[in-house]
């Protein structure tokens, strides 16, 4: 959808749907990755990252790890329904990442078809709207897409 | 600590009341209670009123504990409100068997009132979502339960038809409960052709919002004697725990199972002697999990026992008599009192036509809420007659 | 019942944290708490956590306490959500007492966490205005503060001057406190030239919405000792009540009146026995109210009393020595912890050059909500060095 | 404010703030009056009237009362600031009704002075709006006035 003369804003604006969670590419060449927090200590690695490992529960054992370039599908589900903004259906995983964690995720970039998507396939990270807000807003979020030719 | 009996339970009707708000169906649900047990109000030294989503929902926004009850004509003793999602319920009751059981109080009512079934649907459906921080990136629930549901049917081979089956014998026992919303027994070809909302999850499998109260009144088995000649029934645990951390270099222990062998163990009893469990399925097939995490049959047998028939009335162990919550709808706080005053009514031999053949130990599993990859809690309760 | 201590308590500064949300606030309030008990994290087995108007202000929609304390490190343990109003921080208290003094844990951690101060102000005024069934009918807290001073002006001749006064006493003692959100001391001209609320209330009369955690951890004084070297403080009683209803046909005795009484047989002191107090001043006047209420002073007397300087740090009785919330900014649901924080500092002797002198029996006073002509809840807690 | 042409609405609606709390007159003469409960075992009265009597606390013994045509000011404040579609400054009051209760009202059909106000005036009850909502309806609600000539 572009936008139309008119609108209230000049052009969409682009809004993390949080802010610190995930790195978007500034420049070419230039690549996607979460934010998380991995533990020096034991090596449990979050995303979301939190400041205080859930294993060890001692302070300053967590630092900020940037991970999930890569991953497989582990599991999905084509959902036939959803909150105002977001699409429907929508491909809702969870993806094993390359670095050991897995993490929730919406899958994009492939149709919502059984046959469109393997268990164990190659996925990778993009940056990329969720959902419109009621200001006309593209939220953007995480996801992941199968990787081109896998 | 002192032995803990149910005295008294009571609840609504669940499903759409559009002439009720939390006061009125959580007044309905205390005096409900209070009648069964039989006791003079005014020996309820105090009250425990679970909510979620009132603050989002309805014109009440705190204190809905002491607004209900004081619409109940209970007012003055320490009242205490508390929330843990789905889990709720059994979080106050919980507390009200520490009440007793510690010398405290001799009387506690636990209470559960939910108000889901508004005008504006999209905001119920928010708050439903938006329970976990997940729901901002698109996360639903019903994609969580069909996405388990998938490993299950990759792991075991399960099938659709496992699935249905389950809904088959859960409509046919909420049939015969007057409590629940939808009494229509499903069929396999009507619960398989309904519209697919989460594949492998159709329409018939996933419960549905609704309005509801429940609430429980425990006390000593010496005071129990005093007030009502209705058998009482021992709570012999309630054990509560919230989520782990997930991890690929460890295996992660199912919340429900972590819940459940505290349970067993704090009840001297394993999971082969219980008779009759309510447990949470707020979509239907996922009994076939709660099954194995309770210990209820072994690994990959699920599909075997719902085949068998194992979890009907009548069967080995009788799961979801009430009908569940597809059945009953899911007015989430009031679920976990809900499925006590089940157990309760079964221990008594009070169900009726539902009625579970010489059940003489039951169990609940209520479990709630999603934060860092796991339910946000999880209750066990072991009632004994 | 075992004898139960704090063992440790910890707080945020109160105030607006724009870079911080509930995760945050709460997670700096208990690693302060932990810190200051001195005790090994894994040792803490159960935690409730209270909080009032998240669902309502925040993205966090249900199972607060879980999003809390997970993001502190802490997973698996029962963790129960309350709220109980202003009272919700004591109310998270007195549960952990229970499950200390009963047996059933040795440990027990509170958090109390709000966060007040976002973008949208208009929303955070709503959300304090309907707590009450009354804001839609345009009630506003501060008129019912406002109209309850009028009856002592009324009744006793009390002045705009005394109730500056307090006002005085407290930012004075507030500017001596690290964690309070507020630090300039204020002079009886300001205080009286401040814009007029509500008559006789002006701007600095009343506290202010602000974000901010409390928490504390308490234990039996065996364990105690085996933790940490500090003072262990004794819970002498925690008491919880309701309101009760008022009629034209009887006394309506003051819910705090009513707390303290039970708190006072308890603990087995009397008034006259407590060198510091922190009360529920949200509109700082109203502590000459408080001071009548829980027999501090006699009928009449509390304009005497703030005349003679009878509850300065240096008084018969210390109140608000932490500057009370005005001063300290009012989060609701920390601010009952944030009152037992100043407590237990007070009685080991760690408040610094807000010392009150040799004290050594403490108590908080915490009121919140409003429901059918009355207070929803009151909780008053004695500590004893 | 008068209805302006164009506007969603042919005429604002009067909204009750909630139904079966007060009788709005529907005739000439009828007069407004407060639905509340009275125990018939002790003569508790509250309004809103609850179902059950909060001092005998059992059921039955509550009863529909008409209550509240008249009543004086018991104590008053004058509130500057308000939520939003509510006026300020208001006058905020508890009001000792002839039958007994006490309740909490605003005050209204006079200026919010010190002066023109009271403590033990006569007052009267009016059914009239506290407040606009946000689609410009009037939202109704008891109230109570100086009884002219008082
Ligand atoms: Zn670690
Ligand atoms: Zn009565």
């Amino acid at each position: 959808m572009e936008t139309k003369l008119g609108d209230k804003f000049e052009g969409k604006k682009r809004v993390p749907v949080e802010e610190g969670l995930f790195h978007q590419p500034q420049a070419t060449g230039e690549e996607p990755y979460l934010i998380a927090a991995k533990c020096k200590k034991c090596g449990f690695t979050d995303f979301p990252g939190t400041p205080v490992c859930p294993r060890c529960v001692e302070p300053g054992t967590m630092e900020e790890a940037h991970i999930g370039k890569k991953g497989k599908l582990e599991t999905f589900s084509i959902v036939r329904s959803a909150l105002p903004g977001f699409t429907s259906p929508s491909i809702q995983s969870y993806v094993k990442l390359e670095e050991g964690p897995v993490i929730w995720s919406l899958i994009t970039g492939v149709e919502p078809s059984e046959d469109a998507l393997k268990i164990g396939m190659d996925l990778e990270l993009v940056i990329s709207k969720v959902r419109d807000d009621e200001d006309g807003n593209e939220i953007i979020s995480y996801q992941y897409q199968p990787v081109k030719g896998s | 600590m002192r032995e803990v009996v149910v005295l008294g339970v009571g609840m609504t009707r669940f499903g759409k009341h559009p002439d009720k708000g939390l006061k009125e169906l959580g007044t309905e649900a205390i005096w409900n209670a209070v009648e069964d047990a039989n006791i003079p109000p005014k020996d309820i030294p105090i009250i425990y009123v679970a909510n979620a989503m009132g603050q989002q929902l309805t014109e009440l926004r705190g204190t809905i504990a002491q607004h209900v009850v004081s619409h109940a004509g209970f007012m003055g003793m320490p009242v205490i409100n508390v929330e843990n999602a789905c889990s709720g319920g059994s979080t106050a009751l919980r507390s009200c068997i520490l009440e007793v059981a510690s010398g405290n109080y001799d009387v506690a009512m636990a209470v559960g009132v939910e108000k889901m079934c508004i005008a504006d649907t999209a905001r119920s459906a928010a708050a439903m979502a938006f329970g976990t921080i997940l729901g901002k990136f698109g996360f639903m629930f019903v994609g969580l339960y069909a996405m388990n549901l998938r490993r299950l049917m990759e792991k075991y081979g399960l099938t659709r038809e496992h699935f249905a089956k389950v809904v088959v014998k859960n409509t046919k026992n909420g049939a015969l409960n007057p409590y629940a919303q939808f009494r229509q027994p499903r069929t396999m070809e009507e619960i398989l052709n309904s519209r697919v909302v989460s594949d492998p999850l159709t329409l018939l499998m996933c419960s549905t919002m609704a309005d509801g109260g429940a609430a429980a009144i425990v006390t000593t088995r010496d005071k129990a004697a005093k007030y009502s000649s209705k058998t009482p029934i021992t709570i012999a645990a309630c054990e509560l725990v919230s989520g782990t951390p997930t991890s690929a270099d460890a295996v992660h222990v199912p919340i429900e199972t972590r819940a459940s062998r505290q349970a067993y163990e704090k009840a001297g009893v394993g999971p082969e002697d219980i008779d009759v469990v309510e447990c949470h399925d707020a979509m239907a097939p996922a009994e076939l999990l709660i099954y194995e995490e309770l210990g209820l049959c072994g690994e990959g047998e699920a599909g075997r026992w719902i085949d068998e028939g194992k979890t009907e009335i009548n069967g080995v162990v009788a799961v979801n008599p009430s009908g569940g919550l597809a059945s009953k709808g899911h007015p989430v706080s009031a679920t976990g009192l809900a499925q006590i005053s089940e157990i309760v009514w079964q221990l008594r031999g009070e169900a009726g036509e539902r009625q579970v053949p010489n059940a003489k130990i039951g169990m609940t599993e209520n479990a709630g809420g999603w934060v860092m990859d796991d339910n946000a809690a999880c209750a066990i309760t072991i009632l004994k007659k």
